[in-house]
Order: structure tokens, then sequence, then C-alpha cells
């Protein structure tokens, strides 16, 4: 394949080598150092295009306004959350629930993970990016699986199915692309690349499209987490490792998005196919709601949060049903600032659960009085995710809500129903776990604040200030979407 | 403007320092003395520029949303409402100095405090719909916070809860009057705002504005989390909430429903002008029921919350009608009692917050007799009480006359429901008046009257100076603008011209220092003559009387008709005091039921008498919502629990949904 | 000739389809195995029919792993596996075979529909092994979800992931095919092992609440 | 200011004298309520130990409040000098300050008898002052002024006609002033029986000067609803500020003749009905607000006719 960038094959090349090494390397203390050092490589090789000019797109790969923000947000996440789980990781070996065999598995899988996103991110070739984003669910998998405790061999194994069906029917819809695309451009690996594809979508046969992106939108949907898809998401996060819940919420969900999102733009340069919008918002209305009232009967830490993570995947999935450049906006600044706050919650959630030594909400209180940095930090990653200012989230359903009602009252009102009963769930939980007497120990643990504190530090400024230059992208993207 | 800004800064600052500083000793101290320099250079800022005609002035921050920025605008309303929250700010800085000292927990109220008061700032200033909503749901947040400081009481965490949620609520309803001002185009600077709507959509973004900032300020049925949350934060807070926060948002409907909007149809006026009447009435019944006494007060903010509505009502009523004279009587009336009540309720929290600080009890039952320990404090909560029951010679009663003089202009309406519905709500307002004054008799005569009903009154002291100060100081505002309000009306003529396009004939020039609100005739009020006689024949009297019959004086037993008990227990009670009216309101307003189990005779042991009250908001619309959301959760929680093969039919039946609807399509 | 090729992949792909719909209809085990061994053999046939007459050397490749792994591994491995775990011959439907045969007729009906829309610039080819393919996939997922045992949902999944190689042939000069396969025998690899190394014949799904409230979700 | 000071208890003491003719009693003289006063003066207060500093300046507050408001109402001449001072929103309030420092007063010593009056009190005024204020809208829509000298002015003049609102104010005002003045039926000035008493509770503990000051307020302030009744609903002889002495004086004879009238008709009523229960006193008061109420509102209907 021809060199796009060296950025851009450092961004894949370094955490392929880093899996290899790891997988060869004993111990748990060095592979987590090794671990963070090639996350931290990968993130200077991202941050790098973030500054170049974007390359021009190769027959495999490409970077454009689109991908470019993700893969740096990708290589960030993935950055912190290396360094959460180093700290994450040296307890639970102290505690005996992870042996260093396992963990040498589990330092490799991680950079395979990243790579297969940051492959995901960048394809530029609907097969290669099917292929990528297989890749990523089967290393998840396994990762869930990790504790090989009774529920989490069953959440792995829930999740492997349901993820296999959905990885299937994608693969039957990028098939009906390639075939849809084939007659126009001809045969061969050229009806593959999203660049060309995008270009001529125009005359393809509406008709397969369509059908194409239903199995598209159902297949990727189902690892969005989309309800009624989303039956594998809470299980996968609650019994899986901590770190691997955060890298879930913060970044697989957001690639298959954008997956289901660089087909939408297919979608919406073709005239005459069906507007995958009424789509998009009937699903995402659906999953806010229903996570919205099943957060209020969650007894897991871990789950309910993951719940909230299938709420914003369901906001941000309703905003670009809605489309137009505010929505479009919102959604993509949405995505962006809910993968750093949910994460940055994932990280507080793990020190969280190994402090007080379950992830019974029921057994956690009072954490502002015993662990206050935790507990005010869990407060601030709530009032995050529950959009309440002068934090981002604010600022995307902001323009979400006030977009959509001129528009769509109705539909205003049914989302904004929601995202009160979601805050209140998620108040009133916090208000047994952060606030009132202390339950659980009190010991105190030995956490790795940075990667908490970065996060919401990011979400904050985003909140008030935003750069140009991503404003650019993401309008320019806005435009694209439709 | 510049200034104000600056200031805001300066308190952010002043918080992001304030969790450093908590634990320091001197932390409280440096802190609030911060906030009440900050609070006073941005008071005397907006005082000069209120003073000086209201000069306009924006800015544009780099901030917000990235293409719009953040918009600052100061006109004559912010100014006006700068003033209020400002001096809020400063009195209870000021107090705070001292009743900081009594805060266990600093660490939690010291980083929001500053946070809160430059939220309040912010969302005078904002100028554009982002900037607004930020600063109002940041100012919610950081309350919020202040409300969770004594998180250890059940009660108070339940409190934080509902507060949070119902503010959200306004958020959310403010967020969608918002899109429907800004357009799909999403214009959400306020100066773009300004564009001729279709009656139905004025009307729905008013319904909006009034569920929004209702939920805020504590319309009924939207009152429930202020009882709850006032009394919960630590008593300067409690005094900023009720005081200052309520007034903002009141600001927020003011401005949107006379300044963005264009001019709403008269009946959304009814709409307003009713359910401030409910609020009025409720509010006061609902306190005179309290024997907590930062919940009494609290609950007295719903009510005067109705009043400041009332005149926002037939300010509306009026400009539809184009009677600007009129509604610029009616919004003087309602602006003049923001600022009283801002004034007074501090006062009174300060007062409460003092008897807190000083015996440790909320609870009128268990208080009594204060008024031996600590003299200042009770004389300050009396000037309080004499102006919150709308007596003269003080503020209290200046706005509320002068809601009766717009009330008076009524039958000029064109509409035959407003000109009935108007002085129903006169009608409404004179009993909330009265009853006011009855609830205040009780709220003083109980707490600080009497003989002590618990040991825990009798070590009580006065406060400290700091505190003093500051009530004395507001006590002393109080009668100044109860004495001299035609300066006050003055300034706030500005207001009016840009609000209702009308302006009160100017009050510099009357004999006597005299208002007179539409012409001589029609009616008018001199406080100051009314004070000065007081004044005089009060103490010619006391000078006469002493002169004729000397001043000879015996203490000896309290007398009592012969029977004199010894026993405090023998004393009214709050309860007690309250059940006459209770037995006349009660039965309706919320199913008072009262039950005296008597021991049977010969029997030792005491009669129990039960009395139990409901809050209708409560029983008929909370309750109901959260019995609806628990059933649904209930209900979709099974899907938690299915097999994979039930999910992966889920999967399935999707699938072939969306097919046919493909097929079927086109 | 292109005209007898196009009839024989015709008839490859119905055949494929009416093995779909036995496999709807068995309700042994061993036997389910069979026809799915005879299923993967009729997807071999077909994809090297399609190597020939699209003259695409590399579905060979894709054929052989059809061949190979899935109608000889699969199948044998399957065996072993219902021997060692001593899972019920007999495999218990949600319903009836009836109603089950008779939606999967409504299936089959509904990809007609939704594939012969497709306007005509597609090559018939395509088109109709679209047709077929979208049956059996939509037919494999509806054995996943009547069959109550283990083997007999990973059948319904390979079925479904036969169909989506005969798409994948089927579309002309498609790149990766081979791949793809080879990507999805390592899944199905990964899922038999699966079975087999945790023994969730049970877990996999059950009708014991008691194992429910252990392991799905908070129950705990 | 002095007149209405003056006259005061001499109207007390000829409704004492009025009623106990009416008994057949023989009664003491018109002058007694000066004496009471004068000897009440001369007496040495006594006060309770624990009362407050309030409790000592709560008389001077009393009187003060209803002699300013007494003092407002033009009783024989209207266009009095400071008469505009304060409308009649502002009078009314004026005696709700007073009745405020009273009900403290009741509630200082803490005795039990103080706080039945002072509940009572509150109970009462708090339906009492609504509808005392929807008589004044009533009057404040015929005559477009809530300021006094203009109303009775108004009413003077011939083109007030007749109308059924202002029959129906004039009722409630005579029910407020006589539930306002703690008279026959709904309080009893002349009785110390616990249960029934309301404005003598209050003032249990007073004696000597202080409650020489409070008797003279209870008196102003029966003159003062009086003379209101007088020059509201029956203006005829009230000197205007233009016309000379001799309408002055003609005035004061035509007012004290007034008052004499409202004296009589009061001890009549008196005499004729009997104490109620209080709880019977709401529905009493709730009439009076109905009555302002329904008169506030049936004036848009009877313009004059």
């Amino acid at each position: 394949m021809n060199i796009l960038s060296v950025g851009a094959e450092a961004v894949l090349l370094i955490p392929l080598c880093a899996a290899g090494v790891l997988a060869a390397l004993p111990g748990y203390l060095g592979p987590a150092r090794i671990n963070v050092g090639a996350s931290f490589l990968t993130l200077l090789a991202a941050s790098s295009l973030l500054i170049e000019a974007h390359p021009a797109p190769g027959r495999y790969l490409l970077v454009d306004d689109l991908n470019v923000v993700f893969l740096a947000l990708n290589a960030f996440v993935g950055f912190t959350t290396s360094v959460f789980s180093a700290s994450y990781v040296g307890h639970e070996v102290e505690t005996g629930r992870l042996t260093p065999a396992y963990l040498r598995f589990y330092h490799a899988m991680y950079q395979i993970l990243m790579f297969a996103m940051n492959l995901a991110l960048m394809a530029n070739n609907i097969g290669i990016m099917w292929v990528a984003i297989e890749i990523a669910t089967l290393t998840t998998v396994t990762m869930v699986g990790l504790y090989r405790t009774h529920e989490a061999l069953e959440a792995a194994w829930k999740y492997f199915i349901l993820a296999s069906v959905g990885i299937a029917l994608a693969l039957f819809g990028t098939i009906l692309v390639y075939v849809a695309a084939e007659p126009v451009i001809g045969e061969g690996l050229d009806s593959m690349i999203w660049t060309t594809l995008l270009g001529r979508s125009a005359s393809f046969d509406p008709a397969l499209l369509n059908v194409a992106f239903v199995f598209l939108f159902l297949g990727y949907g189902t690892k969005v987490g989309l309800a009624p898809l989303h039956a594998w998401l809470p299980d996968a996060h609650a019994e899986g490792p901590t770190p691997i819940s955060a890298v879930l919420s913060g970044l697989l969900l957001n690639v298959c998005l954008y997956a289901i999102l660089r087909f939408k733009m297919l979608m919406a340069a073709n005239a005459a196919a069906v507007a995958p919008g009424p789509l998009m918002v009937t699903l995402g209305l659906l999953s806010l709601l229903f996570a919205a009232f099943m957060l209020y009967r969650r007894r897991d830490i871990k789950r309910m949060f993951a719940y909230s993570s299938i709420e914003h995947m369901g906001i941000i999935t309703f905003a670009f049903g809605m489309g137009g450049p505010l929505a479009n906006f919102a959604g993509l600044l949405h995505m962006a600032m809910h993968s750093l706050a949910k994460s940055g919650i994932f990280f507080a959630v793990g020190h969280i659960a190994q402090a007080k030594r379950t992830q019974r909400i029921s057994e956690i209180g009072g954490l502002t009085e015993t662990h206050p940095w935790l507990g005010w930090s869990l407060v601030l990653g709530v009032v995050a995710i529950a959009g309440l200012p002068p934090l981002g989230v604010f600022m995307s359903e902001f323009l979400v809500v006030t977009s959509t009602f001129a528009r769509a009252p109705l539909l205003a009102v049914a989302f904004v129903a929601g995202l009160l009963i979601a805050l209140g769930a998620l108040f009133l939980r916090l208000n047994g776990i952060a606030f009132g007497a202390p339950r659980g120990s009190n010991a105190p643990v030995k956490a790795s604040y940075a990667p908490v504190f970065a996060h919401l530090a990011l979400v904050f400024v985003a909140g008030v200030y935003l750069p140009p230059p991503l404003v650019s992208w993401f309008q320019h993207v806005s435009r694209l979407l439709g | 403007m510049l200034v104000v800004l600056c200031c805001v800064a300066a308190l952010l600052t002043a918080a992001c320092l304030g969790i450093g500083v908590a634990r320091a000793r001197l932390g409280t101290a440096l802190l609030y003395g911060a906030c009440l320099a900050a609070s006073t250079v941005a008071l005397m800022a907006a005082l000069a520029n209120l003073l000086a005609g209201a000069a306009v002035s924006d800015i544009v921050l780099p901030l917000g949303l990235p293409w719009l920025g953040a918009h600052f605008r100061d006109d004559a309303l912010a100014s006006f409402f700068l003033v209020v929250v400002n001096l809020g700010g400063a009195t209870a800085s000021l107090y705070a100095l001292g009743h900081g000292r009594h805060e266990p927990a600093p660490q939690r109220v010291l980083p929001f405090y500053p946070a809160f008061l430059a939220a309040m700032n912010l969302v005078v200033l904002a100028d554009d719909a982002f900037t607004f909503l930020l600063s109002w749901e940041f100012m919610s947040l950081t309350s919020w916070a202040l409300v969770m400081a004594h998180h250890r009481e059940a009660d108070n965490a339940r409190a934080g809860y509902v507060y949070l949620v119902m503010a959200s609520f306004g958020t959310l309803a403010l967020l969608l009057a918002f899109g429907l001002l800004a357009g799909p185009g999403g214009g959400y600077a306020f100066e773009t705002m300004h564009v001729a709507r279709s009656s139905l959509v004025s009307a729905l973004v008013l319904a909006l504005a009034l569920l929004g900032a209702g939920s805020k300020a504590g319309l009924v049925p939207l009152h429930v989390w202020l009882p709850l949350a006032h009394p919960a934060a630590p008593s300067h807070v409690s005094a900023l909430m009720s005081g200052v926060m309520t007034k903002v948002a009141v600001y927020g409907f003011i401005r949107i429903a006379f300044d963005l909007l264009g001019a709403p149809s008269w009946w959304s006026s009814m709409v307003v002008l009713s359910l401030a009447g409910v609020t009025t009435l409720m509010g006061v019944l609902y306190a005179l029921m309290q024997h907590d006494l930062k919940r009494l007060l609290a609950y007295h903010t719903v009510e005067n919350i109705g009043i400041v509505f009332i005149g926002i009502g037939l300010a509306l009523a009026f400009r539809a009608d184009g009677m600007a004279g009129a509604a610029a009587l009616a919004i003087t009336a309602a602006l003049f009692h923001v600022l009283n009540h801002s004034l007074f309720k501090s006062l009174l929290f300060f007062g409460a917050g003092a008897v807190l600080a000083g015996t440790g009890e909320r609870d009128m039952e268990r208080l009594g007799g204060l008024i031996h320990p600590m003299p200042l404090v009770s004389g300050a909560f009396l000037v309080g009480c004499v102006a919150i029951s709308a007596l003269p010679p003080l503020n209290g009663f200046v706005s509320e006359w002068l809601t009766f003089q717009a009330i008076i202009l009524s039958p000029g309406l064109a509409q035959w429901s407003l000109k009935i519905l108007i002085p129903a709500v006169g009608a409404v307002l004179a009993l909330s008046a009265a009853l006011a004054a009855a609830c205040f008799v009780k709220a003083f005569g109980i707490t600080f009257l009497g003989r002590p009903r618990s040991p825990a009154v009798t070590k009580a002291a006065d406060a400290d100076r700091f505190s003093l100060a500051a009530m004395f100081l507001l006590a002393s505002f109080c009668l100044v603008a109860g004495v001299l309000p035609g300066p006050v009306i003055d300034a706030l003529s500005p207001l009016t011209r840009s609000l209702v396009a009308g302006e009160l004939p100017t009050q510099a020039g009357t004999s006597w220092l005299a208002i007179v609100p539409v012409a001589a005739s029609r009616g008018s009020y001199d406080g100051f003559l009314v004070f000065f006689f007081m004044a005089l024949s009060a103490l010619l009297s006391a000078w006469g009387v002493h002169r004729l019959a000397g001043r000879s004086l015996r203490r000896a037993a309290p007398w009592d008709c012969g029977y004199p008990d010894p026993s405090p227990l023998t004393q009214y009670s709050a309860a007690s005091f309250a059940q006459p009216i209770r037995r006349v309101f009660g039965s309706v307003a919320f199913r008072a039921r009262e039950r005296v189990t008597m021991p049977p005779p010969g029997t030792p042991g005491a009669a129990v008498f039960h009395l139990e009250l409901r809050d209708l908001a409560w029983d008929w619309l909370y309750t109901p919502l959260s019995r609806w959301v628990g059933i649904a959760a209930d209900q979709l929680n099974q899907l938690q629990f299915l097999t994979i093969r039930r999910y992966l039919s889920l999967v399935f039946l999707a699938l072939v949904s969306l097919l046919l609807i493909v097929a079927l399509w086109t | 000739m292109n005209v007898l090729g196009l009839d024989i992949a015709h008839l490859l792909a119905g055949t494929l389809l009416l093995l779909t719909f036995v496999l709807l209809y068995q309700d042994r085990l061993p036997a389910l195995i069979n026809v799915y061994a005879l299923h993967a053999l009729t997807l071999a046939l077909s994809v090297a029919w399609q190597a020939l007459i699209q003259d695409a050397p590399h579905l060979y490749v894709t054929a052989l792993i059809a061949l190979g792994f899935k109608a000889v591994i699969i199948p044998v491995a399957l065996r072993r596996i219902v021997e060692r775990l001593d899972i019920h011959r007999g495999i218990e439907t949600v319903v009836g075979i009836g109603p089950t045969m008779l939606v999967g007729i409504a299936l089959v009906a509904l990809s007609m529909v939704v594939m012969l829309r497709v306007t005509g610039d597609a090559t018939p080819i395509a088109r109709e092994d679209l047709a077929f393919a979208l049956a059996v996939v939509l037919l494999g997922l509806l054995i996943m979800t009547t069959r109550r045992n283990a083997v007999g949902q990973v059948i319904g999944f390979m079925a479904l992931e036969n169909g989506l190689v005969l798409a994948a042939t089927g579309a002309k000069g498609m790149p990766l095919v081979v791949e793809i396969s080879v990507a999805f025998s390592i899944l199905i690899a990964f899922i038999v092992i699966g079975i087999f190394l945790f023994r969730i014949r049970e877990r996999f799904d059950t009708v014991d609440l008691r194992a429910l409230d252990q392991f799905r979700g908070e129950r705990r | 200011m002095l007149l209405v000071l003056l006259l005061a208890p001499g109207l007390i003491g000829l409704i004492r004298k009025e009623k106990a003719r009416l008994l057949r009693r023989r009664g003491a003289p018109i002058l007694q309520p000066y004496r009471d006063l004068l000897r009440l003066l001369r007496k040495e207060a006594v006060v309770a130990e624990n009362a407050s500093w309030l409790f000592r300046v709560a008389p001077y507050l009393i009187f003060a409040a209803t002699w300013v408001a007494a003092a407002l109402v033009p009783t024989f001449a209207t266009g009095l000098l400071f008469s505009w001072s304060a409308d009649l929103i502002a009078i009314i309030a004026l005696l709700a300050c007073a009745r405020f420092f009273l009900a403290l007063a009741g509630m200082d010593v803490g005795t039990s008898f103080g706080g039945i009056g002072s509940s009572r009190e509150v109970m009462i005024a708090s339906l009492a002052e609504p509808a005392m204020i929807m008589i004044v809208f009533t009057l404040a829509l015929v005559a477009g002024s809530t300021q006094l000298s203009t109303i009775a002015a108004f009413m003077a003049s011939p083109d007030v006609g007749v109308r059924v609102s202002l029959g129906l104010a004039l009722a409630g005002l005579v029910i407020v002033a006589i539930a306002e003045n703690a008279r026959i039926p709904v309080d009893n000035p002349a009785t110390h029986l616990e249960l029934t008493m309301v404005h003598e509770a209050m003032v249990l503990e007073y004696s000597g000067r202080h409650l020489a000051l409070i008797e003279l307020a209870a008196a102003l302030k029966l003159l003062l609803y009086v003379s209101l009744i007088a020059c509201l609903f029956l203006p005829w002889g009230i000197a205007r500020p233009q016309g000379g002495a001799a309408a002055a004086l003609f005035g004061a004879l035509a007012y004290v003749a007034k008052l004499a009238a409202g004296g009589s008709l009061l001890a009549v009523f008196e005499t004729t009905v009997a104490k109620m229960r209080v709880f019977r006193v709401p529905q009493f008061l709730g009439a009076a607000l109905m009555l302002g109420l329904l008169a506030a509102l049936l004036q848009f209907f009877s313009t004059s006719f």
C-alpha cells in the first residue's frame, strides 16, 4: 500500500509492533510501562496528524476532517487509559484477581485493539473498515472475559454472539454497497474505496443503497449499542476490566458510529435514496428513553454508566438523524465530549470499586467524605454527562434541542423528557454514592488521578471554548452529512 | 459593564482559590472578604450606571458557541437586577464574615459560594441564549452544591435532589423557549430575536418561559423544591437563594416576556395573573402552617414571588391594551417589590441564621423569649417582619400600595374577563397581605417573645458584629426605601421606558417627598410624612404621658387573669397560634386533618394531638409522576434479564421490520 | 455459455436456499449437522462455479475453505461436541416446525420483493444471487432465534454466514472475498471452541431461571 | 388631630350610656371614660418580670399609629393640610400596623390568654382587612381615586347617584367596623370571660399608663370608623376647603350629630344581638369579604341609573 504520511502510518504501526513486543514480555510492571509508552508515541503521531495538512487519500487509508479528530481522540483516550490501567492492573494483581500470564495477553490485546480502531477510523476502504471493526470486536470479547468468572464469561459470550450477528449483517450491507457501486465504477477494489464511492454515489442504484443502509445500520448499530440491539453492552461493560469498559464506551462505540456516519454520507450524496434520518431519529430516541428508564433500576455502578452510554449514543444518533448543520455539529461534538467524559467517569469508577471493594451501588456511600478526590471527580463527571454546564455536553445538547424544537416540536419534547428522566436517575444514584453517610470501606486507595482530571478538564474547556480548527473541521463534516 | 465582568472574573478566581483555602484557618474570612469587595464594586458600578440613565453597553467575548461568541449586554433592566444581585451578594458576604465561622464543613461551601454569585451576575448580563442558559444552569448547579453542603441529613440530600431535577426541568423548558425564539436557523443572539411572531408561537414561548422561570422562582405548583432547598442551605446562602436567585428568575421572565417576545396577546396575562394569585395565597397559607423558621421564610418567598408576578401580569395586560402609563405603574410596582423582597427576605434569613447559630434550633416550638438574650438580632428581625407584612412606614407597604394603585386602574381595560379577574386578584392580594401580617406576628411572637420553650434558648447570645452589621444595614435600607420611595421610582423609569414604553410622572418634584403614581387626585402616599407623624405622635404621647403620669414602674409576676402557670408549656405554641386560621382555610387548602387521642378517664398519660398537612402539589402532581416513572422502569427492567436467543430475536425483528419498510416504501 | 452459466449458478443458489429450509425443518442434532455439511458442500460448488464463470481464480480458495473447513472439519467437531457434552439429541424448538416453515416462506418472499426492486443495471447474476443470499441470511437468523440449543444456533449462524459468502462471490469481481471468508472461518472456530471450552450448553440459552438469576446481569 | 383625641372617649361614654339606658340602667355618665383614662394615667404601671422592651414600647406605637390614622380621616372638612399624605389604603395599613404591635405585645409575657387573644385577633384581622380593601376598591373604582377627601367630595357631589355596589359596600364596611372595634357580636368589650374575649385578652397584662394609651387608641379607632362611614356614605355638610368659617362650623355640628347618631345606632345594635362563637366569626367576616368583592364587581354593571 502506498505511504500516506509518516504520522498516519505510525498511528497504525506503533500499536502493532507494541502488541508483538508485549505478547512476548512476561511480568506486568514492565509491559504496563511499555504499554503507556507505546500509547504515548501513538498519541504523538496522531497529534502530528492534527497539525499537518491532510495527505491525499490513498487506496486503503485516508485522513480527512472527519476522522482526524477521532484519531486524535482515540490516541489520547488510549494513552490516558493505558496510564490508568497501569495502576488499576497493579491493584488487580495485588488482590489476585488477575495473574501476570493473563496480563501479558491483556496488554497485547490492548494494543491490537488500538490498532484495529485506528485502522477502522483511517480505512478508506469499506471492506478494510469492516475487517478492522471485526478485529476490534474479537479483541474486546476476549478482554471482557478476562476475569473468567461466570458472569464475565456470560457477558463475553453474549457480546460475542450478538456482535458476530451484527458483523454478519454489516458485511452483507458492505457487499450490497459494492454491488451498487460496481456497475458505476467498475469491478475491483475501486468500488470499495470510500472517497470514490462518495464521489459517484449520486448515480448508484437507490433501492440497493436503501437495503444496504438498513443492513449496515443494524449491523454497526448493534455494536453502537442502540436499543433494541443493545443487549450485550451493559454486561460487557460491567464484567470486564474497567480500562476496557472505558475504551469500549469511550472509543469503540464511537468508531462504530463513525462507520455508520460514513455510509450516511453516501446516502446523503444520493438524492434518490431514502433519507436515513427518520430511521436514526427513531432508534436514537428509543435508545435515549429506554436507557433513561433503565437507569432507575441499576444496582451495579458500572452497569449504570454503561446504560448511560446507551443513552448518549441514542442522543448522538438522534442528532445525526435530525441533520442540518447545527444538529450534525452537535452530534460530532457530543461524540467527542461523551467519549472523554464517560471514559473519565470509568476511570473514577474503577478506583472507587477498588477502594470500596464492590461494584454494588447500595454498598457505596458518602464518597465525597471518605475519598474526596474520587468522589468529587465522580460528581463532576456525572454533572458532565447529565448535560449540565459549564461542561461540553451541555453545548451539544443545547444545540440539538434548540435546533430540533423549531423543526419537530414533538420530537424535541420527547427528547427533553428523556434527558430529564435520565438526569433524575443519575442524580438519584449519585446522591447515594457521593453524599450521605459513608458506607463501605474508607481505606485509602493508590489511584492515578491524572487521567480523570485530564479528561474532565478537557470537557470543561470545550464547554466554554472550542478551538477554531476543530470547529471548522466539524462544520465541514456537518455540511457533508447533510 | 466591564467593571462588573471583572468582578465576575474575580469571583470565579475566588471560587478556584476557595478549594485551596477552605481548610486554612483564615480561609473563610479571606474568601468572604474577597466576595464582599467584588460584590460591592459591582454594586457601585451597576448603581452608577442605573442612576446615570442606564447607558447601554455590550461586549462579545470569544467564548461559548464558537461562531457566535459570548455576548454580554448591560441595559437598564440588567443594571437594576445587577444592583439587586450584588446588594444581596455584598450583604450576604458581610454577614458570612461572621456567620461563616459556625460552618462545620467550609470546604463544601467556600468554593461554590463565589461561583454562585458570579453565575447570578452572568445570567443578568448574558445577551445570547447560550450564555444565558449556561449561566442559568450554572447558577442552579452551584446552588445545588451549596444545598448539599450539609449532606449528612437525609432531608438535605432529598432536597438537593428535588431541587436539581426541578431546576433542570426549568432549564429544559427555557431551552425549548429559546429554540422557538431562535428558529431553525439558530439565531441565538438576543438582538436577532426581536422579530414578529405568530400569536400561537409567542403564546407557546410565554408558556415555556413561565414554566422555566416559574420553576426557578417558585410559582405554584412548581414551588415544591423551594421550601425544601432554601432551608437546607447555610443561612447566608438561603438568604441569597430566597432573596436574590428567585429575582434572577423573575429577570429571566421579564427579559423574555417584555424584551425578546414582541407583544403577547392579552389572554396570556390572564394565565400569569391567575397563577400569580394562586401562588400568593397558597404561599402565605403554607407559610402560616410551618413551624420551622427557615421553611416559613421560604414559603413566604413563594408568596412574594406571587405578588411580583401579579405586577408583571398586570403590566402584560395593560401593555396588550396599550395603556402605557398603567403598564409602567404595574411593572414599577413589580420591580420595586423585587428590590424590597430581596432586602427584607435577606434580612429575615440572616436573623433566622443568627437564631440557628445561637441556639442550634430551627423549630419554633423549641424557641421563645429570644428577645432577652439577643435583643439586637430581635430588633433587626422585627424591622424585617414589619417590612414583609406590608406595614407603613416601611418599604414592603410601598410596593404593595403601588400594586393596589395599578389594580385600581383595571377598569380601563377592554376585556371583561380581565375586568373581573383583576379585582379578584386584588382581593387575594389583600387577603395574603393580612395573612402575612398574621404569619409574622406568629414568627416573631413565638420565636422571640414569651418564655423559653427549651434550654437551648437560655445559652443563646447576640450574634457577632459582622452579622449584626449586615442585618442593620438591610434594616436601614428597608426604612429608607419605605420613607423615600420617590428616588427609587425615578431610578426605575428608564426600565419602564424600555420595557413598556411608558413611565410614571417623575417623583423628584413632588412636595414633601410624596409619591404620586398617576395624579394627585387619584391617590398619593407620603412615606416620609407618615413616618414623621408617627414618630412625632409617639414621642409626643410618650413625653406627655411621662410628664402627666410620671414614670413609676413596678415589676411583678404576670397576672394572667388570676392564675398564671409557671410552666412555659402553657404558652401558645406555633401550631396553636395558627389553629384558627387553619380551621378557616386548612381543610380546603391542604387537607388538614386534626386528631386528638384522649387517654381514657383515670388513666395517667398525655393526650396526643396529631396534625396532618398535605401539599396538594405533591399529592396531585409529583407523587403520581414519580410513580409512573417507577412503573415504566420496572416494566422495562425485565429486558435486562432475557436470554441471548430472545435478544437475537429482537435484532431479527428489527431487521425484518426495517426490510418491510424499505420494501413498502417506494 | 453465459446463459447456461447463469442457470447453473441460479440452480446452485436455489439448492442452497432449499437446504436452508431443510435445516429449518430438521429437529434432530446429528441430522442437522449432516444437512449443514451438505449446505457447505453446495456453497463450495456454487463458489467454484462463480470462480469459473467470472474466471476469478482467487475464489477457488474460498471454495476450498468452504469445502474443507465447513463441510468437513466443523461438522466433525460438532459431532464430537455433541458426544462429549452428551447434548440431548432432539432440539426443542421455540415454535412448531409448521409455523416456522411458514415464517421462512414469508421471509423468502420478503427478500425477493426487496431485491427484485433493484433496477436492472446491476448484473442479473448479482441480483438473483443477492435475492437467494438474503433469503438464506434471513433463514439463518430465523434458525438462530427458534433453536433453543447451542449447536442448533451455531448451525443457524453458519448457514447465515454461508449466505454471506454466496452474496460475496455473487458480487462480480468483489475483492477481499477470500479474506472475508477466512475471517469468518476464524469467527466460527471461535464460536465452536467457545461452546466446547466454556461448556455453555445451558448458559448459551437456558430455561432454568436460577441460572438466569445467577448470570443475567444484575440479580447477583 | 386634637379634636378626634378629645371626642373619642366621649363617643365611648355615649355608647355605654345608651346601652345602659336600653337595659333600663342609669349607667355611668358620658364623661366617665375621661375619668377612667386620667385615673389610669396616674396609677403606676405594673409590668411582668419577663416583659421585654417591646412590651413597654408597644403602647406608644399603637397609639401613634391609630392617632395618625384617625387624624387623616376628614371629619368635618375635606382638604385638611396633610390629608393627601396618605390615602384610604394607607389608613387601613396604619391600623394594621397598630394591630400588629398589639398582637405582639399580647404574646410578649408568654401567658396563655395573651396567645389566645393575639391568635384570634390576627385571624379576625386576616379576614376583615381584605374586606376593607375590597370596599376601598369599590369606592376607588366609583370615585376614581383612593384619596379620602376626593372620595368624600365625590360622594357629596350630586353625580354619584344610587348604586347597588355602594349599598353592599356600606353593609360590608359596617360589619368590618364592628369586627375591628371588638364590639358585640364579634367580641365583648365589657367582659373578661376567658374563652370569649379577644381584645381584652391581649391587653390583659397591661396596666397604668400603658393601658390608658391602649384604651385611648381603641376609642380613637372606633371614632375613626364611625367618622369614616360618616364622611364616605353621608358626606352632607362636610365643609369644602374654600368654604369659610361658617361652613366649617356647620360641618363641625353636622359631624358631632353624625357621631352621636352612629354611636346610638351601634348601641342599639349591640343590645339586640348576642355574642357569637369565635368560630362563627369567620363566616360573619367572610360575608363582609364577599360583599366587598360583589360590590367591586357589580360596580361594572350598575353604573348610575
